[in-house]
């Protein structure tokens, strides 16, 4: 099935150079298979037009897919389709919970904010290995009410520290946000024992599932969150859209951030009353031609199966980690058990930057930096690394290229054995 | 005139939409009995719909509203006084579950005329979408203000 | 030309039931041409990557797509390419203004974001004739601040009422917010008089340019403002993106509102260094297909022309005003003579819903209801009404198949001369 | 092995990345002449240089750094360190305006190795704009260390 589902991802055939393309940074963005490109020539050529407001036949065809998206969304991660928020991207919606508890704990919203409230004496829980999606915003939650943020710190092995969870996620903790997959590390992190401990002292537990929904089932319902965001180019799905996924009534009760057009009830020139949930917080125009292009991207997933994509990353994961071992002065960042295809290292004498350019070179994609994640590089003592992360249409061939690559980096800038 | 509209825009709903069934003032703690009061707006359009209900001695319920709006929804608040006029409570809802499903059928649905009289006329709405919340506006606010009679009664009882 | 260009919009060719289509809700969204589809094909198929962060070849030309966007948009409404923030829609762009006053008056952004800090005392004044988009969010500023909310009022002909300009923008005033063209009326407002009177008293100003920047010319440099927004999808461009345009000092020194990757220097879990204006407003993965998409649109604009753009509305605007007076029980809101083509009205005796579904029947798509302008609505007496706007597309069989089914909107009812 | 890769990496550039001149301690406060000192980041990649300048008497500048960083950015402080040994300030301006412009021109232009020296090398790291930044990093900090140097001179002469 892999080997034939390639063919659907026309940009696989693009050249870099001379040579073909390894495409090895889905980690950062997925490529698209035609069917999804296809989306928005089919929206604009016949159903484009503002959703949920005109009367006419075009604009009941937008709602449609609109909508549409919604429960595709829905049947993917679990709920109903109005507990799927649309936003620009993952970090927009991280941010709205942020800024809706922050709005909360400034006096909006009504009473039925005020669950949401937190002040001095709180404490707000995240982890060393966040992206900066969900760490920045939490850090300026923090300095706005006052609360303290803590933070589980990381093992050697690339995983959470659990040793002192109960004294960090403790009585005063009201927030407990973190990834469920290390964009770095490609760790799983444990989301029961965490949702677990958040039950007993009563935090809200917000869930940053770029990682996960894109490589495996996840099921937010059954992982008991209160709040999950992720993006949808991350996940064969178009760019400039992203989901904001929570229960009900907290979704109900957060107050909104961004304010304007199609979240209202009642407008005044004094006052204003907001809709519930999802159209709270989905102020002003759309992406309306993102949601159906998303919605087939869903479509493809759910066909191929998140059981079987996980699996066949697992499999490239193993080909590129034993192929690493036996190339000479490259560190692997972390080694936990449960991961996805993603793997961070350090080549040694040879700076990221370099050995991103040199893969390139080779026709072979990978990121370099700091991934969005400066604390837990800084952790591993680097500043920067490079990271080879697969997706369903990767295969060995595109890890073997990389491989065979990544050999002749340290020799091509002249360090380590083979230089002396 | 395409037959779509025509299946729409029924002579009954048209009809409804001009001489409107219950359209009066509402009495709010005036009633004599135990009643409810909902106000809903459609955002997309800013209609409006107050509704009153009040528990009368033999089981039936009195509707009273005032709102603003198009034909569908006018035509609806109309047409759902007079079937109250006819009904008991358990005969009301069962119409409003009948017809709730009937509007989202997308006109897959036959109307059971006995069962909804003069509703069974919004079947054309169903295959409109954008219309759907016209013809339910007034339903939504008669359930709404049934529950808070029925648990005005309630409350009374226990008292 | 305009009659050649019109076969560049493939959705013109749709059909609503047995009729053609005639698409006159550009105001609310506007059909984009073959071009601008087709740059989505391009891009998923040939340079999609993640923009500002690989070193490899797809991430170059990501890059170049994303970057030369800004510059498109610069030469389009003036400034520098620096000065071009991409947001998902209008909305957000007002939002990230007001909200980002909203922090510097809470103490955040340091010493050079003072300069926004309002609180009591202070005014924020608007329009009577905004979009919610561009009322909403003051509204929560004055609720956040303790500043207060004042507004022009609009006369009879829908125009803004300027006799008492000088008292309701005073020295306390520390924002204007106003549209540059009334999605309702269409009326163009005197931006020139409005800056005047904010610059004789300190005030910053904002303009809504979402129904101008799409229709006539417009130079923000030259307009003198202090921050502009308007919507991609409302110019030919894609859904899921919008710009906020400012000046270079003033945005290096608002707030940013959404934080997190791609928008910082350095990150430490305790605390984060956020970078200049663009990206300090751009978290998280940006819209890069629809950027790619946009400039292409910006591309077609300017080879039109916006001067005959907004000409050819002109034309358009007569042709459906003067049917319209001939059509008994109808009220045209407003009559200002500076106008673009967008004809909002009441038809007596029926409501603006059953309007819209009467013309769509007849393949003529209008948009019926508030248009998210409520207070101007209840200011001319009506809760709703339905809503003609043109485009460049357009053509005076357009203006004549939807003259031809309003007349037969009353005699459909049952209402007025005929029926009696 | 491409072209484009030995353009980018030549030999002086990998050369300077190892052995790197000007790469020692920062005196600040304790430099003896008027000083300036600059702190520039990638933010993409978190590569950082500290560097500064000392206006010495005879009219040259002394350049300290210390950075961590890819082989273009610290070759391109070296580079710059070396240079600013054998220049006047007029001199190292007139190469820093001529470097800015070789790295924005795409490759188009041809680099003036009269007056670039070792930097003339960088001319291949203008046909990959993910580099440019890197190159420049340096260049940057010397101009804002400069800048304040200049500007502490003028203070303590007006002093
Ligand atoms: C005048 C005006 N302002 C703001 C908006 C909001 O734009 P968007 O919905 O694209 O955010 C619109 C359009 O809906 C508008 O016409
Ligand atoms: C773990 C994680 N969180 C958050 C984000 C932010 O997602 P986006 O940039 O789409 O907002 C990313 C990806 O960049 C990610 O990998």
């Amino acid at each position: 099935m892999f080997a034939r589902l390639r063919g659907d991802f026309p940009i696989l055939d693009e050249r870099v150079g001379e040579s073909p393309l390894s495409y090895l940074d889905s980690g950062a963005t997925s490529q698209k298979p035609q069917c999804v490109i296809d989306t928005f020539t089919e929206y604009y050529a016949q159903r484009n037009a503002a959703v949920h407001r005109g009367a006419h036949t075009l604009a009941v065809r937008a709602t449609d897919a609109f909508e549409g998206g919604r429960a595709a969304v829905a049947g993917l991660v679990g709920g109903a389709p109005e507990q799927v928020c649309w936003t620009k991207n993952a970090t927009e919606a991280l941010n709205i919970v942020a800024l809706g508890i922050d709005r909360a704990s400034h006096g909006f919203g009504g009473e039925a904010a005020k669950r949401f409230a937190i002040g001095e004496g709180d404490s707000i829980v995240v982890t060393e290995m966040e992206h900066h999606a969900n760490l920045v915003p939490w850090q300026q939650l923090a300095a706005s009410t006052g609360a303290s943020l803590r933070w589980l710190p990381v093992t050697e092995a690339g995983e959470l520290d659990l040793s002192e969870l109960d004294s960090i996620v403790d009585e005063t903790t009201k927030v407990l946000a973190f990834t469920h997959v290390s964009n770095v590390l490609g760790t799983v992190n444990p989301v029961d024992t965490l949702v677990a401990r958040a039950r007993a002292v009563g935090s809200a537990v917000v869930l940053d599932a770029c990682q996960s929904v894109p490589h495996m089932p996840v099921d937010f319902v059954d992982l008991d969150v209160d709040f999950a965001a992720f993006s949808a180019h991350k996940a064969l799905g178009p760019t400039g859209l992203g989901v904001l996924w929570g229960k009900p009534e907290l979704l109900d009760a957060l107050p909104p951030v961004l304010t304007g057009g199609s979240m209202i009830t009642t407008v005044t020139m004094e006052n204003t009353e907001f809709m519930p949930a999802p159209q709270r917080f989905e102020a002003g125009t759309q992406p309306v031609a993102e949601v159906a292009a998303f919605a087939t991207a869903v479509g493809y997933l759910v066909e191929v199966g998140l059981e079987n994509v996980y699996a066949h990353e697992r499999e490239l994961a193993e080909v590129l980690l034993d192929g690493i071992a036996e190339i000479p002065g490259i560190r692997v960042l972390g080694s936990a058990e449960q991961r996805i295809g993603t793997v961070a290292f350090d080549v040694e004498g040879v700076h990221a930057h370099d050995v991103g350019q040199y893969l390139d070179s080779q026709g072979v994609a990978v990121r370099v930096g700091h991934h969005c994640a400066q604390p837990l590089h800084r952790r591993f003592g680097v500043t920067a690394s490079t990271r080879a992360s697969t997706y369903l249409y990767n295969n060995v061939e595109d890890c073997q290229r990389f491989l065979a690559a990544l050999a002749e980096v340290r020799p091509f800038f002249g360090v380590g054995e083979q230089a002396s | 005139m395409s037959t779509q509209m025509q299946q729409l825009y029924q002579q009954v709903i048209l009809d409804h939409s001009r001489s409107r069934i219950g359209n009066s003032a509402l009495l709010g703690e005036n009633a004599a009995g135990p009643h409810g009061y909902s106000h809903q707006v459609n955002p997309t359009c800013g209609d409006e719909i107050e509704l009153e209900t009040e528990l009368l001695e033999d089981g039936r319920i009195a509707v009273r509203w005032s709102g603003d709006g198009c034909s569908i929804s006018m035509a609806s608040a109309s047409v759902l006084s007079e079937l109250a006029d006819d009904s008991t409570i358990e005969g009301m809802l069962k119409i409003e579950g009948q017809f709730h499903e009937l509007m989202h059928s997308r006109g897959t649905m036959e109307a059971d005329e006995e069962v909804l009289g003069d509703a069974a006329a919004f079947t054309g709405v169903s295959k409109f979408p954008a219309r759907i919340k016209c013809a339910l506006l007034s339903w939504v606010a008669f359930k709404d203000a049934l529950n808070q009679a029925q648990t005005a009664r309630e409350e009374k009882r226990h008292a």
